[in-house]
């Protein structure tokens, strides 16, 4: 049985209090116990960034990567052992800014983990430019006379790109935010959940009061299905983003399934080998 | 004769690429030692490109012969590239469909010079595509080989589209064959062998089977001259071992699923090229920061940027050794034979997990495409070392909730654990970190895991660390890489003229054998560095750890085109 | 005036015969000749591929860039010089794989450019492995069991990144292809089009017949709005993207427009410069 | 007295950063000389941070002092951090709110230890925020400066927010100046100066300074420690000059971004440190394979990987010379003083257009940081010099169709044309090309095409190559970057002993001034090489090119912290 102890760790994180990242902290923590997943048999993958260290804050398999290729390191870890409950996490700026390529391919390519984006419409870690997603018109240390571009659109975005599961969810409903995570973590396939997580240190627009005044429970919503590509594009239309809950769920081949027979059933994490002779001869027989 | 080298040029799509196959199939199962090297253009159709084999009765070759003993032209720019390569008493059939003969000025007097209607030939046969086959007879009559090995290799090669096609392309091959036959004409023909099996391939696929071998189990990779082949020829294969192969969507993604895919602990490589390599290097500085084995091979060819990317060079060594941000632990290994590219991979990966840091496997454009006869894969060279793994037990004795994954140890090398392993989590962060791997700033620390990092790799060798023939007290010659076949020949021809000449050739670059090169620097009066860039980058990494500068002269050629044992002789020749 | 001999080079393509973009070159050429652009006012950029070689077959101003960064380069050209007619152009792979990130970005940010993509769902100047467009199941060099991976949609993807213009072309009908080259060309923003450009080499599943079998005309379609983004998203799941023709199109500010006041008014392209006195007070007055 | 250092320290977020602003203005508009240097860890609050502040009446200061006269604690880590770099005679302040006066045993003796209520004091005008002013008020009291001034400042910077916060702060200071006054506390005031006008401002300030005046109207860039404030502060001004600033997306963006503005004929650059320079070397490669300037701005910090982001380091010097695949020209300055950074970057633009190559500046954490007081910008030394451009008269004259943008010249550099220009239109690729920019594959032509760009930069000198200061008879300190104050005192105490030591600080890294290094490193009896990485890059160049190698010893540190004159003191005395 899994206990939350096995995930927590004695590092004290070093978010500004308030910050939205340590409910993601919490959820995950939680979830993973509750759907008793082993320490030992997750992995957790994240970028860099404020949100980036969440890694460093679990007692797991654990690795903090790259600005924006945190989704390219998961998918490796996943490939290659398919019993690890794979999470990856990161950013807004580290998601769709410089990590928005693997986030449409790895959409693609469905491989089975669940990408949890902290977004907070701001860069945190370097200390508040503007990212992705934040509003044309803010006024932020990289754009003293408001942000000149229109944002990118990560639900739709995932649309697009063919994710198989869309989420969003909020750091100040705790509840919901665990209950998507579970969803995500349980759906074969690759999930994104999208998180507003307020950095209460340099987004001074998009704040906890914003959100709880703004967003919208789709989950209540009577008559929206999820299953429903089209719906789903328009609901993100009409809402400008400003709900949370499951945008979109479609059961589809992972990655793993669709490649060649054989693939993936040896893959030597932990033994050892050596070529037996059939093999070798089936190896070389198109040089001799 | 003992050995004998034929080229055939045309443009690229006229089949030059399947005579090679066919040709060198059979000379090879009857166990000729061969060494093939194809020359192309960057665009797909069109274009020049000829490819030149060395057939050998004894010795294993390493290096295209300097002068062709039957040259086929389907093309006018197989004549003007070779026109002054040719041996003594040379053949040479042109088709004047394509070729025009008023431009043969040049050519060598003693050579035999024949008009031969390939196409025609191929066309009454049904289709002018053949008249690769009509030349394969034609080289087949010349040489004095039983037609038979070739048809049958030829029937093999068909048989999937079915008895016609089969039958006009044997027909075709007879055509040619008594095309020369009619005419009387023929070589002297090569002495017979009774060799024992061999394989005959590029070093690209080489590596391929290596890699295999190894046991590596994951590839991500992104299509790039010279090195798409390796991701091609892996995904062909790799489900039939259980392993995965996974096109990314560029270098960036290839390289951070490797790094992902070896924190799983399985063994795991990429292959690029030079922009590749340039867009990898800061995954190279996270695997070396997170201690991460991983495996990198660069086919280097002609930079920079878009550069050359159909022709040989050696230009990314400084990449390799020094591209990424910051300091860290790394391997560089330069196979320079198609057999050493094969068990380098056992010795990469090995070295991977030993000492949790990239390698690189520093290949050439020449070393990866062009094709040697080597012995059999023997398998006992694989035994794989999976470095200082921590047992399931062990872990359960220690019971401990956070792993020191990065512990400071004796020989600076870390216990691993690996994903699922009770009691073996652990936090993996390019951030400078502690012993248990989570970030810390203090200067202390930071400097004891710098030195665990950087030191740890002092104690690697390959065994052979620099390949040394011959006694070098006049010239010393050394390279890396595929110029290994021209070093050797011309060292061959300078002891052939009394002149004690010895090579030194570089297999490990990284961490550099200075204490065996300076020996042997010191020894030799003369010492020329022969590499295939503008600026001498092996050079300049010896005069980094040899004092002898004045001693170290530089023959570089970075034009696209091959040393030959001739340069470095005329090189030699012009220093004194 | 502008005439086609400006825009033509002595240079033979290197090209196979057959190849698509035979087209889409002559168009390019025709178009600007119809526009009345004379030669020295377009940059053309491109990428690498076969189609990325296209830009030296055009005497213009004209820049054979990276694998994937054309479309960051060809934006910085544009701000540079708002004057110049900038044309950007790449191949599938390009523009889908390791470019998507910058086409995202391009899109949303509106930079006043037209972009081309040459799709021929195959990597054709690498002979022959599959690229983000190829179908699933496609046997390609590096899929021989099939592409196990489900393609990008780059007509979603463009819409959902907020490109002001979309559309879709075909080698085979040269006249609907130059009459959107020239509406994007048009265009006020960034305007996409992609055209389906056979390679006859490698990709022996999309071929010219297929397409003539496949494609519905959009701009024959009656009903079709394409300032509808929802109309469009649903459009291309209806006709699995099969079809030619303008998707969408809407006015919105471009980058420059949207810039602080002053921003580009000096870029100082081709004339030299010195700090008067009164601007380098200014300069200097945080500091003293 | 004429010298003072006064040290600040707490937690991020208790507004050091504002009582270093303050203090240094204040100071700097007396006419003070100042160095300042922040301290941060790179979490956004909490984790300690302090501000080093050295004022002088005299001379230039280029280094913070090794002693600290006043210290101001806010935390614990202030006093553990400083207890062992006291000056004699020191006045040390501490909250007790937050310090342990139990932990002071290793404190020396002759300070004067004091508790001070900064906290409580602020909380007494309304908020505890303020005892950043009550610390401004103390320093003012005990340094015997007249409160007016200090109070104009801090009126100022608070007056957007409004009359009720100036008021609090104003009363904040007072408190705190009132406190020592009542004390009687005092320390020996400094020597009066009446020195002309100054700036007083970071290298990254310097640089963006530099950049519009040097005529560069197009930036584009990526937030990424210690370089983002040079995007903040260009993206803040430019538009006032015309300017366009970009944050794009990512590293491989903003460089290709920089080099389509400058193929259109605009002065462009972006700025970065380490992970954004590997993720641009495939970029950089681009630049100097089609001959456009760009210019670059590495303000390196602590490597590998994430490294330590916070932290000093100089580890990119290999990847800026080597890293990108193949070979191209490139030219690197780095700048040693705030006034160097501010004027290399005319040198850079300048360089850039006349080479039509990438330039990279070579800054450190240190240089991009600290603040030192430097002279008024002179803006003719900004002369634009745009290189060989052609004008459209000549081009009328031509009226070539296709222009010979890459034609060989005899200073190997061609004319160049921008978009626009009629008779001017070329193509530009990164595939080898001929003159009319056109690929071809030709080995002539290419040997040619190396030769031009790769010699065309051997005649680039940026006036100073070497900052040559002292007679290295004894010892000769050779360094590159900020570590210049250091080497500098270090010298002078050497030469105040007795011992005639000189430095030779690079400030043209590549192409490298070999000839004259060499001559150098030839005079002196002992070669120290300080610099702040692992392996010690500079020294390893150094020593390709001066083969004296057991003449040259490396001093160096990479544990993120600084190096003091003593360091070089020190190390020299245990060489001998
Ligand atoms: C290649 C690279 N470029 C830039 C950086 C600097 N950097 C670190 S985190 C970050 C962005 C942080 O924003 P986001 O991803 O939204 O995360 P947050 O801090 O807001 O949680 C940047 C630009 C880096 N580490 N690596
Ligand atoms: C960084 C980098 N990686 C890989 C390559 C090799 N490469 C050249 S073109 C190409 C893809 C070509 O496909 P596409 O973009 O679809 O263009 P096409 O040739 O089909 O027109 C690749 C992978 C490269 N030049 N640079
Ligand atoms: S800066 Fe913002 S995102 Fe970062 S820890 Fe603080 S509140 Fe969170
Ligand atoms: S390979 Fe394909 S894309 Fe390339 S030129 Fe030939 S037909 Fe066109
Ligand atoms: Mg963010
Ligand atoms: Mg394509």
């Amino acid at each position: 049985m899994a206990t939350l102890k096995d995930y927590r760790m004695d590092i004290k994180p070093n978010w500004c209090p308030g910050c939205g990242d340590f409910s993601v902290l919490a959820a995950i923590q939680k979830v993973a116990v509750n759907l008793n997943i082993e320490a030992e048999d997750m992995a957790f993958i994240s970028g860099i960034g404020c949100s980036g260290r969440i890694s460093g804050y679990v007692n797991a398999y654990t690795m903090h990567t790259m600005h924006g290729r945190a989704l390219a390191t998961a998918q490796g870890v996943k490939l290659a052992n398919p019993d690890l409950h794979v999470i990856c996490a990161g950013g807004d700026g580290d998601g769709f800014g410089i990590g928005l390529n693997h986030f449409a391919h790895a959409a693609r390519r469905n491989v089975d983990l669940t990408y949890i984006v902290m977004d907070n419409q701001i860069y945190g870690l370097t200390k508040g430019q503007m990212s992705p997603t934040s509003p044309q018109g803010m006024e932020t240390k990289s754009s003293p006379g408001g942000n000149p571009e229109q944002p990118i659109n990560p639900l739709q975005m995932a649309l697009a790109s063919g994710s198989s599961f869309i989420a969003q969810a909020f750091s100040g409903d705790v509840k919901q935010l665990m209950s998507l995570i579970e969803q995500g973590m349980q759906h074969k396939g690759f999930a994104f959940i999208n998180v507003f997580s307020p950095c209460v240190t340099f987004n001074k627009v998009l704040t906890y009061e914003y959100f709880k005044k703004n967003l919208v429970n789709l989950d209540e919503k009577e008559g929206y299905d999820p299953s429903n590509r089209a719906m789903a594009f328009n609901m993100v239309e009409e809402t400008g983003s400003m709900f949370t809950g499951l945008l979109y769920k479609q059961e589809r081949k992972t990655l793993t399934e669709s490649l060649p027979k054989g693939s993936g059933t040896n893959m030597l994490t932990r033994d050892t080998f050596i070529l037996d002779d059939i093999m070798k001869e089936k190896l070389i027989s198109r040089y001799v | 004769m003992e050995e004998l080298t034929i080229v055939i040029g045309g443009e690229q799509g006229e089949g030059i690429e399947s005579v090679g196959e066919i040709l060198t199939k059979v000379l090879s199962q009857k166990g000729f030692n061969l060494y093939g090297f194809r020359n192309f253009s960057s665009r797909i159709k069109g274009g020049h490109s000829d490819f030149n084999l060395r057939v050998s009765s004894g010795r294993e070759i390493y290096v295209n012969a300097e002068r062709a003993n039957l040259l086929i032209a389907f093309d006018q720019a197989t004549i003007d590239l070779y026109k002054d390569q040719m041996a003594a008493n040379s053949i040479i059939l042109y088709d004047s469909k394509s070729v025009n003969p008023n431009n043969f000025a040049d050519l060598p007097e003693d050579a035999l010079i024949i008009e031969a209607p390939f196409q025609q030939l191929a066309l009454e046969c049904g289709n002018s595509i053949m008249k690769n086959m009509v030349a394969i007879g034609m080289i087949c009559g010349l040489n004095q080989h039983s037609p038979m090995e070739f048809k049958d290799v030829i029937k093999d090669r068909f048989s999937k589209k079915g008895i016609k096609i089969v039958e006009m392309n044997i027909e075709a091959f007879e055509k040619g064959h008594d095309f020369v036959k009619e005419k009387g004409l023929y070589s002297i023909p090569l002495v017979p062998v009774t060799d024992s099996r061999k394989m005959f391939l590029s070093g690209n696929e080489a590596m391929v089977i290596g890699a295999v071998a190894a046991g590596c189990r994951f590839m991500a990779g992104y299509p790039i001259t010279p090195a798409s082949e390796i991701l091609e020829n892996l995904i062909k294969i790799m489900p039939e071992y259980g392993g995965i192969v996974v096109q990314a969507e560029d270098e960036l993604c290839s390289v951070a699923m490797a790094i992902g895919a070896s924190f799983a602990g399985t063994r795991a490589m990429t292959a690029t090229s030079g922009p590749g390599v340039s867009l990898m290097q800061e995954a190279v500085g996270l695997s070396g920061a997170v201690e991460i084995p991983l495996v990198i091979i660069d086919t280097q060819r002609g930079g920079p940027s878009s550069g050359l990317a159909t022709k040989m060079e050696q230009s990314d060594l400084t990449a390799m050794l020094g591209g990424t941000h910051g300091e860290i632990p790394r391997i560089i290994i330069s196979p320079s034979t198609i057999q050493e590219a094969m068990y380098d991979m056992g010795t990469a990966f090995n070295l991977a997990e030993q000492y949790q840091c990239p390698v690189f496997i520093a290949a050439d454009l020449v070393l990866a495409t062009s094709k040697q006869s080597t012995e059999i894969l023997d398998t006992r060279k694989f035994e794989m070392d999976r470095g200082k793994r921590v047992t399931d037990e062990d872990l359960l004795l220690q019971e401990a909730k956070v792993f020191d994954r990065f512990a400071f140890t004796e020989d600076y090398i870390s216990p691993r654990t690996i994903p699922g392993q009770k009691y073996g989590t652990h936090h993996a962060t390019g951030i400078e970190h502690g012993e248990t791997g989570h970030p810390t700033e203090d200067p202390i620390n930071r400097k004891k895991m710098m030195i665990k990092r950087m030191e740890k790799i002092n104690s690697v060798t390959i065994g052979e660390d620099i390949k040394v023939e011959g006694v070098a007290e006049d010239i010393l010659i050394i390279g890396f890489g595929s110029t290994y076949g021209a070093i050797k020949e011309a060292c061959e021809q300078f002891q052939a003229s009394g002149i004690k000449a010895g090579l030194a050739h570089l297999r490990l670059l990284h961490p550099f054998p200075a204490k065996q090169l300076e020996r042997l620097v010191s020894m030799a009066r003369q010492v020329i560095v022969v590499e295939n860039n503008y600026s001498g980058q092996l050079a300049n990494v010896i005069k980094q750890h040899v004092q002898d500068h004045a001693k170290i002269q530089k023959l570089t050629k970075f034009d696209g085109t091959l040393f030959k044992p001739s340069d470095i002789l005329t090189f030699s020749k012009e220093l004194v």
